[in-house]
């Protein structure tokens, strides 16, 4: 399983170019910039105010006015910016992320995506997520393909939506696929599967890329 | 020139049974703790709150063991209803809601500020794509404009706005640290009655004019004391 | 005339309580300040983005980054602060202010104000004349009762509007108007004029209020 | 990291023929007077020009003897039409309008910067009372919410937006002192590429995170050598 999400991850990392800003989501997207191609670096934002989130810190090296939207402590990078929640929004709405990457529990083949209710959990909230896959420039959903047996790319989402036609990419463990002129398309398959299994976890049609190639490890 | 200097009992006695408030901050850091503490003492109940988030509960990793933010109000039962993006953190309000005692209206967070914005600026209503086809849209307009489709979201006025600054003046010039700004600003625009507390409260004309980030003609009464948070 | 514009001005400085928020229009209404009560200050607020506009800097003085709206070299007070064009009118158009006195070329019954187009003349532009009659919590005009023998208090503006409905005092040199329950009532008389005059001056329906005063000089 | 640093030739040189512009300050006080010299000298013509106002002549009292702000496009023929609140200082404007080759629209200030804004936001619009039942209402739709009318205001949206800082970092963190941030942060926001001047560019890390204003997310060019105005 760590090493799927790591795969997950680095898949990820390689759809950023040097200087891109993102929004990473809670999970798997966080370990994307460990593994960032060498000669990229990547200006993080933090939806609860600030661009140039970095690490966690020392014990003791904590300040307490800088957290992130998880309310955990963390580090920023030297190019920080902070803001107040109409500017961090307006950034993240008015298009001027580059990519945010985040998990889902569905996406469908309308590229809709449902990933703030839980069925039969408290409704926690949608925080700022509805508001990162409907202003990033590109949206890609890193998941594991299925949850225990479950299809999570549906023809139609079952559960209530997040946003409506927002994906553009999905990376999951066995595959890439992406929505090509609107239409849900295979560009990249792990060694690991064949087509075949990749169809039988997937309850969405998809359509193969012409270019279909080898979705690397390294 | 009117004197805003108060004491916290004295600035939070302008609420009352009922009212609406927002509170600046996100999941604490950048509350007004000494504002929230006077308002406990006062024990006014059946509060409407906005804020981004419920807090954090004192048994989270993160808060030193004391309740952070307004987490404070719902632990002592004084919120009827909070309005909020996320309140996920604080297992008060799943119990509250679940209980009965507690309504969640939960706003995406762009929206949230922006409604509060909208009502500081005076704008009717803004627009936006953020909810459309979601769970959001429910009661809402969706207007379109050559064929694309958008939610009207509407201004929310709350009676009283409690902001956190580190810095102010007694004019009423804030500025507010790193990550401590969120929904400070746009609740003390949005707010008809605006109460600062800060870390430190400086002589008019002490600091230079850019020193501070919003003016002071949103403010309406000053706390000196907020002290920064133990970890 | 001085002592028109001087009389207009004091008057107006009577409807001022100790830490009002003000925009104050170009002309007649900024020699207001002079004539404030003992024990009140007002803050004036530059729509150029500030509060605590001042008075004019000594030759050689003057600050280039500090100009008002109407682009001359300007002080300010002790408790300045400094913002763009989505704050200034932010605190225009949200209520902030509690009241903005400008000139006017008609004001009618149902409190409509013209004051941006001047017939025959290019149009120079509305600024924010129009956000600060909509916003302040008060709009006081502050103008001459005719204009060269026209009227300027009118059944209906013949001119195009700034706003409508916005009008909740009038002062002139011949007297004092209010909108009460959104009818034009005269308030106070100047004791140069008789009831007489003033409606001979006055297109404009108005009532007399029950508690007419002397619209004193000092 | 992506480099931002360009003389100013070089970073106007992404604005050509026909191009939307945004020119930050007001009546010149604010404007990016290295970033205007720099397009008047590469002559791209038929810009519309989105802007407070026209700027200053050289004849203005005000400006030491020489254009101030875009009065420099304007006097050089560059604008085809101007999108401003107010065109009353720079006489040029009147006189392109009567010659029919200056086109003027004009826009409550406040509507501007919201507009602006909007654009920078992802707003589909905004409601705001001004302008209702003024000229300024020619073309717009009106909403009505809860038996109040409001005008919709739609986002502007310029290509390449021209702003002035006094200090700046390497990525694109910057700060305006004073009576200088008039529109600069708005278009900021609003533009599709954004150009900032700069007194004073400093190394990343060299000042705190609270020295700067706006974040550098939304600049794409920096420019150094911005002089203070002569007065």
């Amino acid at each position: 399983m760590a090493d799927i999400r790591a795969r997950i991850a680095k898949r990820a990392a390689k759809e950023f170019k040097d200087g891109d800003i993102a929004n990473l989501g809670i999970g798997l997207p966080t370990m994307i910039p460990d593994f960032l191609p060498e000669g990229v670096s990547i200006v993080l934002h933090s939806e609860n105010g600030f661009t140039g989130l970095a690490g966690t810190p020392e014990p003791g090296e904590e300040d307490y006015r800088v957290i992130d939207s998880g309310g955990k402590w963390v580090t920023t990078a030297p190019y920080v910016n902070f803001f107040g929640a109409e500017e961090s929004f307006a950034i993240i709405r008015g298009g001027h992320l580059d990519m945010t990457v985040l998990g889902a529990m569905q996406v469908d083949e309308e590229a809709n995506l449902a990933n703030w209710i839980i069925p039969g959990k408290n409704v926690a909230g949608m925080g700022g997520a509805m508001d990162l896959v409907v202003g990033a420039k590109k949206v890609v959903i890193a998941m594991t393909h299925t949850q225990k047996g479950n299809h999570k790319i549906m023809k139609k989402c079952t559960l209530p939506l997040t946003a409506k036609k927002v994906v553009d990419m999905i990376i999951t463990e066995m595959c890439v696929m992406e929505f090509i002129d609107g239409k849900l398309t295979l560009t990249e398959i792990h060694p690991d599967y064949t087509l075949e299994d990749v169809k039988a976890a997937t309850e969405a049609e998809f359509a193969v890329s012409p270019n279909l190639k080898v979705m690397e490890e390294e | 020139m009117k004197n805003k200097m108060l004491t916290a009992a004295e600035a939070v006695s302008v609420i009352k049974d009922g009212d609406t408030i927002a509170v600046g901050g996100f999941l604490g850091t950048g509350s007004p703790e000494i504002l929230l503490d006077a308002l406990v003492a006062q024990g006014t109940k059946h509060l409407t709150l906005i804020a981004n988030d419920g807090g954090m509960r004192d048994d989270n990793p993160y808060t030193g063991g004391r309740h952070k933010g307004v987490a404070k109000l719902i632990a002592n039962g004084q919120v009827d209803h909070i309005i909020a993006s996320h309140v996920g953190v604080n297992p008060d309000i799943f119990a509250g809601m679940s209980a009965g005692t507690l309504k969640c209206t939960l706003v995406p967070q762009g929206s949230l500020a922006e409604k509060l914005r909208a009502a500081g600026a005076g704008l009717g209503g803004v627009l936006t794509p953020t909810g459309l086809g979601t769970p959001v849209e429910e009661g809402k307009r969706i207007i379109e404009i050559e064929g694309v489709d958008y939610l009207l979201e509407l201004p929310l006025k709350p009676k009283v706005s409690l902001i956190r600054a580190d810095y102010c003046d007694k004019f009423g010039n804030f500025t507010m640290l790193k990550a401590t700004k969120t929904f400070n600003h746009v609740m003390a625009m949005a707010g008809e009655i605006v109460i600062v507390a800060a870390e430190k409260v400086f002589e008019i004309g002490e600091k230079d004019p850019d020193f501070y980030q919003v003016s002071g003609v949103y403010v309406d009464m000053i706390v000196e004391g907020e002290e920064p948070w133990q970890i």
